[in-house]
């Protein structure tokens, strides 16, 4: 039994079990379930991709910010009142929204690069609350307290996306897809080495030549453009905003679920917001202590598993692409002299 | 091995967790008993603003009960399924798709704040599901859709009455408005400022506006002595008005307050204590009444819950009071023609008599009441 | 002309002189070594050398240009690379990753060549793969690359943040007490080791506060003490200097009595 | 007018002072920003009102909730903080920790007590207070008295008091403290103590003197404090009183100036401004970088 279970987790087991999750989660709605839990899914799938950002942010590069809920603000607002008042489509209004919250993070981050550690989480925290006063504050654009209502449903090639066509669910499988892989694309690069070189050690980190100011800033800006994508889906979805969504609790949330999957994983992204999103759901007795639940997740995972639930290290060998392999088989195992560099020809000769 | 065995246990564990979540979500739709008409209630039943959903649960469970006694409606027993929306637009969300996939509900009675109401309201009109919101006062939500009601007073209403109280029963003509910062106070102070202008016998000498989270009003009170108020229109709840009176009372004795019927509870006496003395306002509920239909309500709900109900939880009774009265006037579960019903209906209620208007607005009379020695008495 | 010249720096923290007017000056492919009983400010000196410490006053030319007061990243990309004290490591990352990180300086595609994995991203990664490989192989880690870098033993780990530093094309080591707490069989591979490299044409800087450990090796030993450069010369010369070894006795003396 | 609401925001920046020295006295013996702070000066202000309503009597009343309060200090080091230091976690742990713990508390606070806003008994109430124009009433001054006689005890304790010359020590150097055969994690549990109990001072004045208390008072109070102790700088006691009167005045000027919906915002923005000018505050020493 042990034998057949641990076997089962060897890795080329891996991306069967990757396309079953995801063939799975495409035919999910012909099994006839009912809306609520087709809401419950996309709340699940919205709470994955702000996680997915701020792990891009926290989880990879190591800074904490507390107040992610603004760039999800952000995202929304500018999406909701540029489709409202211009009819923009919603693909556009999303993207606008994207562009407003990476700029707006841009801001924030280049005012706070001096702050490390606690410092910058605590003016992010400082960050999220101004933005929502502003929100709360700038009545002629934002409406204030009345919020942003009658919100375009997102329609794609004019057939409108709705939760009874199915459509708002695969839309958000698709935008999840979509942040998945960009994630993935820049975490496997010298983009994803240097956040993680960062959060490891930022100091060695400059020594190894990585701009390190410049690299959280891009941090940042992926992040907040993430959580802006998020809420423009978000506010497209429930059609309804106003400043009470996008509180420090939202912020917590997120960061929670980044906690409690796993920092620095993808897996954990999701299984986080799925269990996050959806315990309140079904263990209802608990409900009035959901708060005090995540306050325990946050103070226990620290305590005993601040890698997260799913927040081990993958046990497979590095993978080395196959141009790598034939070039170091080719080699062989040749005695090597090390030669320090003197010019740019010379540079990546092995 | 250990390693692979904690993983491989990590796996089971987040899969069961998972799955329950999910059978959690979908397995309530559950049974279906003929001899049932079930309302909902929605309201925040935890958290920040937990004392108003629990109150809609409290006032809609003795209404239900009342009925009951009285064998049901259409001879079926009235079941109350009540929904915690922790006052989120999200949370709201969802549960308004679980509601409109029961059928047996014929309607809800919630949400609490305007916000979370409207978020949930297209879901409720798209499925033709009665939704009566004992508090939500955004100007624009009851024209959501002809499904969509509202149980509270209409805020130009209101109005009027207040500032009447200022000039009328007070006597003041030099009028300040605080309003807290929300779709219910900002509308409030909007209209009312407007009504102040166009009356040339008044005077607006000063406008502050504050945000819920912060008790201290020395600001907003310095500038209402220096522009020279004598009279003050608080559109804030209990918990803004209470404290309001006690800092500016401290200053300025003989300053006059007007609040709205939002902070009229037994909650304000208690934490204003001597500085809400005076305090009048407009309200379509009065506690003390002597009509006896009111009186027994009061004493039947303080019997049961322990304290006097509120204007917004009897507002949540009637509403109660008055959709299980439209399915008897229907004569049918039918939601369609409950709705239509809830058009024609004139609810003599705990909060006076009431009537929809053509998009849904409940339709009220009101009474004066003012603090006096500690309680509630009316103004006449 | 020295390849690397340092003249007479200072920093001050406070009024604590921690470096008091030092200069040295070493020459390509030349091995020297600071050495000082602890607190005398070697580490100091490589900080300054490396840009975590501003210099109060003096001069750093590196092949002629002035390297003094720069970020350390500007530094690294002039060619010169250290190791650290205690190891600092990127110990959740593998140790292929880890050398990988030193390439960083000189893998050269933008953001949109990561999204849309073109040409010339491949061509980076792989032979900045193969360069990692084969620094890892000559360093005798070539069977360790798949694992963690803190599953290393105490040597590799030291190793380990060698090939690091080599990755970033460094003409110019540091080495900031590369053979502490190893045996002394590691640490004679080890010396070695950085005998090949440099043989190989590698300028390197060693510090150490066991004289011992680099009388073989060094080509010229420099001795600090309270901040203040006290003696230079030949291994040999510097043994038997007698400021040297009183202030080694002083020095181990005064440590004695703080432990 | 504008003395007038100089002196309101002085009144209201005493309250900040007094959440504010908690949170420095902390931070400057662990460099851990304890962000359960503001729910445990919450808590404080209801355990006054919990021995009050049992018929206690307000002074013992309100002894008992300092002592509680401080005792929760020292259960949450116990129980959450000192294993993370015996891990040498990353800081940032610490500080995730005290967000979970401020949501247990303040969580903890809704389901028992209610979320509504409840009646405070009031301290010393004798009326208003008249100089030249400017009213102050007496609860103000007789709070603005505690909170100096509160920072003097500290002050005397941290300088002139055996275990303040450990805690001093920490602060310096935690490791050497060790060595010197300080029992390092009795001085912070004690640290952590004396946090509890001034929150517990706090809390009482405060709500003493708004007589209102409920669960979430100390969120948004909370982060202006510690506002007003990152001006000060933080980890320097006086630093966070005057800190305090800047924040309280400040925001008293946006709420006469820009509207009382701004007040809020002007604190934060002052946060920000603070940090990244001049992260060691105004009376903040700048520490060196060790490589």
């Amino acid at each position: 039994m042990k034998n057949i279970l641990s076997q089962m987790l060897l890795p080329q087991f891996h991306k069967f079990y990757i396309a079953a999750i995801i063939l799975t989660l495409i035919f999910l709605p012909l099994l006839g379930l009912s809306q609520y839990v087709l809401r419950i899914m996309i709340m699940i799938g919205i709470y994955a991709m702000l996680a997915m950002g701020l792990n891009m942010l926290t989880g990879y590069t190591g800074q904490v910010s507390l107040g992610h809920a603004a760039f999800y603000a952000i995202g929304a607002y500018v999406s909701a009142l540029l489709a409202t008042t211009l009819q923009l489509n919603f693909f556009i209004a999303m993207l606008a929204g994207v562009v407003v919250a990476a700029i707006s993070s841009l801001l924030l981050a280049l005012t706070t690069l001096r702050l490390t550690g606690t410092y910058l989480s605590i003016a992010t925290l400082g960050y999220g609350e101004i933005i929502r006063m502003i929100l709360l504050n700038w009545e002629p654009v934002t409406n204030g307290p009345l919020g942003v209502r009658n919100i375009p449903r997102p329609s794609f090639l004019g057939y409108e996306l709705t939760l009874a066509n199915n459509g708002i669910y695969y839309l958000m499988l698709v935008l999840l897809g979509i942040i998945s892989l960009l994630c993935y694309l820049i975490i496997n690069s010298k983009i994803g080495r240097a956040f993680i070189a960062i959060k490891e050690d930022e100091l060695a980190a400059q020594f190894m030549g990585i701009k390190t100011t410049g690299y959280k800033v891009l941090a940042f800006v992926i992040s907040a453009s993430i959580a802006g994508a998020a809420g423009s889906f978000y506010a497209h979805m429930i059609r309804y905003i106003d400043p009470n969504t996008f509180t420090f609790d939202t912020s917590i949330l997120m960061l929670s679920i980044v906690i409690l999957g796993g920092m620095g994983t993808f897996r954990g992204m999701y299984v986080g917001a799925a269990i996050l999103i959806a315990f309140p759901e079904a263990l209802r007795f608990l409900a009035a202590y959901r708060f005090v639940v995540y306050g325990l997740i946050l103070v226990l995972m620290m305590r005993f598993r601040p890698q997260g639930l799913l927040g081990w290290r993958s046990s497979n060998p590095y993978r080395l692409s196959k141009q790598v392999s034939e070039m170091l088989a080719q080699e062989g195992n040749r005695e090597i002299t090390l030669k320090p560099f003197e010019g740019k020809e010379e540079a990546v000769k092995g | 091995m250990v390693k692979k065995m904690k993983k491989i246990i990590s796996y089971l564990l987040i899969a069961t967790l998972v799955m329950v979540s999910l059978i959690g979500c979908a397995g309530t739709a559950g049974s279906k008993a003929e001899s049932v008409v079930k309302i909902a209630v929605a309201g925040p039943l935890t958290g920040d603003n937990s004392e108003y959903g629990i109150g809609f649960k409290n006032a809609v469970e003795l209404m239900v009960e009342e009925w009951n006694e009285r064998g049901g409606v259409l001879g079926k027993t009235i079941q109350v399924v009540v929904y915690d929306d922790k006052n989120s637009g999200e949370e709201a969300a969802a549960i308004a798709e679980k509601i409109v996939g029961d059928s047996d509900i014929v309607g809800v009675i919630g949400h609490f704040a305007s916000g979370v109401s409207m978020v949930a309201s297209p879901t409720y009109q798209e499925n033709k599901m009665i939704e009566i919101s004992p508090t939500a006062s955004h100007p624009d939500y009851s024209s959501e859709g002809d499904y969509i009601f509202r149980n509270n007073s209409v805020i130009s209403a209101e109005a009027e009455i207040g500032l009447d109280i200022a000039i009328n029963n007070l006597g003041r003509t030099n009028i300040g408005i605080l309003s807290i910062k929300t779709d219910w106070g900002s509308s409030t102070a909007g209209i009312t400022k407007d009504l102040i202008l166009a009356n040339d016998k008044l005077n607006l000498v000063a406008q502050e506006e504050i945000i819920e989270g912060s008790d201290d009003y020395s600001a907003a009170v310095t500038k209402f002595v220096n522009a020279g108020a004598d009279v003050i229109i608080v559109a804030g709840m209990y918990n803004t008005l209470a404290p309001f009176a006690k800092q500016y009372k401290q200053v300025n004795p003989d300053i006059a307050l007007v609040g709205f019927s939002n902070a009229y509870s037994y909650q304000l006496i208690e934490l204003g204590g001597e500085a809400v003395e005076g305090v009048t306002f407009p309200i379509s509920f009065f506690s003390g009444s002597t009509d006896p239909e009111i009186q027994s309500y009061v004493q039947r709900y303080i019997e049961k819950y322990g304290s006097a109900p509120s204007a917004l939880t009897s507002q949540a009774y009637d509403s109660a009071g008055i959709l299980l009265q439209a399915i008897e006037n229907a004569g049918t579960t039918d939601r369609e023609k409950i709705k239509e019903e809830l058009y024609r209906i004139n609810y003599k209620g705990v909060t006076g008599d009431t009537f929809f208007n053509a998009i849904g607005d409940a339709q009220k009379t009101y009474v004066r009441a003012t603090v006096k020695n500690g309680a509630f008495v009316k103004v006449e | 002309m020295a390849f690397l010249e340092v003249k007479s720096i200072s920093k001050h923290f406070g009024g604590l002189m921690a470096v008091d007017q030092v200069s040295f000056k070493i020459e390509k492919g030349e091995i020297i070594s600071i050495i000082g009983p602890n607190g005398a400010g070697k580490t100091t000196i490589f900080n300054m050398l490396t840009g975590v410490y501003s210099i109060d006053a003096g001069e750093i030319d590196f092949e002629g240009k002035p390297i003094h007061n720069r970020s350390p990243q500007e530094v690294v990309s002039s060619g010169i690379s250290r190791t650290f004290q205690n190891i600092r490591l990127f110990s959740n990352m593998r140790v292929i990753e880890n050398v990988l990180v030193g390439t960083h300086i000189d893998t050269h595609y933008s953001f949109l060549d990561v999204l849309l994995r073109t040409k010339k991203y491949k061509k980076y990664e792989a032979e900045n793969t193969v360069k990692a490989v084969e620094i890892l192989r000559s360093i005798g880690l070539g069977d360790r690359i798949h694992d963690y870098a803190d599953s290393l033993s105490y040597g590799a780990q030291r190793k380990l943040e060698i090939a690091r530093a080599i990755a970033t094309n460094a003409k110019v080591l540091l080495l900031d007490e590369p053979a502490a707490g190893m045996n002394p069989q590691e640490s004679e591979e080890l010396l070695q080791f950085i005998r090949t490299l440099r043989d190989g044409g590698y300028t390197i800087i060693l510090i150490e506060h066991d004289m011992s450990v680099v009388m073989n090796i060094s080509d010229r030993i420099y001795v600090i003490d309270h901040g203040k450069k006290i003696a230079e010369g030949l291994p040999d010369e510097v043994a038997n200097n007698p400021r040297v070894i009183a202030a080694y006795l002083g020095g181990e003396k005064k440590y004695a009595e703080n432990s | 007018m504008i003395v007038q609401q100089i002196f309101n925001g002085l009144a209201l920046g005493m309250s900040y002072a007094l959440i504010a020295v908690g949170y420095s006295l902390v931070f400057g013996i662990l460099r851990l920003i304890n962000f359960s702070h503001g729910s445990v000066y919450a808590f404080g202000a209801h355990m006054v009102l919990m021995f009050v309503s049992m018929n206690l009597g307000l002074i013992p009343a309100i002894f008992l909730s300092i002592l509680l309060t401080g005792l929760l200090g020292m259960l949450i080091d116990k129980t959450a903080l000192q294993p993370l230091r015996k891990k040498k976690s990353i800081p940032i742990a610490g500080l995730i920790t005290t967000i979970g713990i401020s949501y247990i508390i303040q969580n903890m606070l809704m389901i028992l007590f209610g979320s509504e806003r409840k009646p405070f008994p009031a301290l010393f109430d004798k009326g208003m207070i008249n100089i030249l124009s400017v009213q102050i009433s007496s609860t103000q001054v007789f709070m603005m008295v505690v909170s100096i006689l509160l920072l003097a005890i500290m002050t005397f304790v941290i300088n002139k008091t055996k275990i303040g010359l450990a805690m001093r020590a920490l602060s310096q150097n935690v490791k050497a403290a060790h060595l010197m055969g300080i029992n390092v994690n009795f001085v912070v549990i004690f640290t952590f103590f004396l946090g509890g109990a001034s929150a517990a001072i706090a809390g009482t004045l405060i709500s003493g003197y708004y007589q209102i208390v409920y669960p979430t008072m100390g969120f948004v109070a909370g982060l202006k404090a510690f506002s007003a102790a990152v001006l000060g700088g933080i980890g320097v006691l006086h630093g966070a009183v005057i800190g305090g009167l800047i924040v309280g005045v400040s925001e008293s000027l946006a709420a006469a100036f820009l509207g009382g919906t701004y007040r809020d915002a002007v604190s934060f923005i002052v946060l920000i401004i603070v940090l990244v000018l001049k992260p060691d505050g105004l009376f903040g020493k700048k520490g060196i970088m060790k490589v």
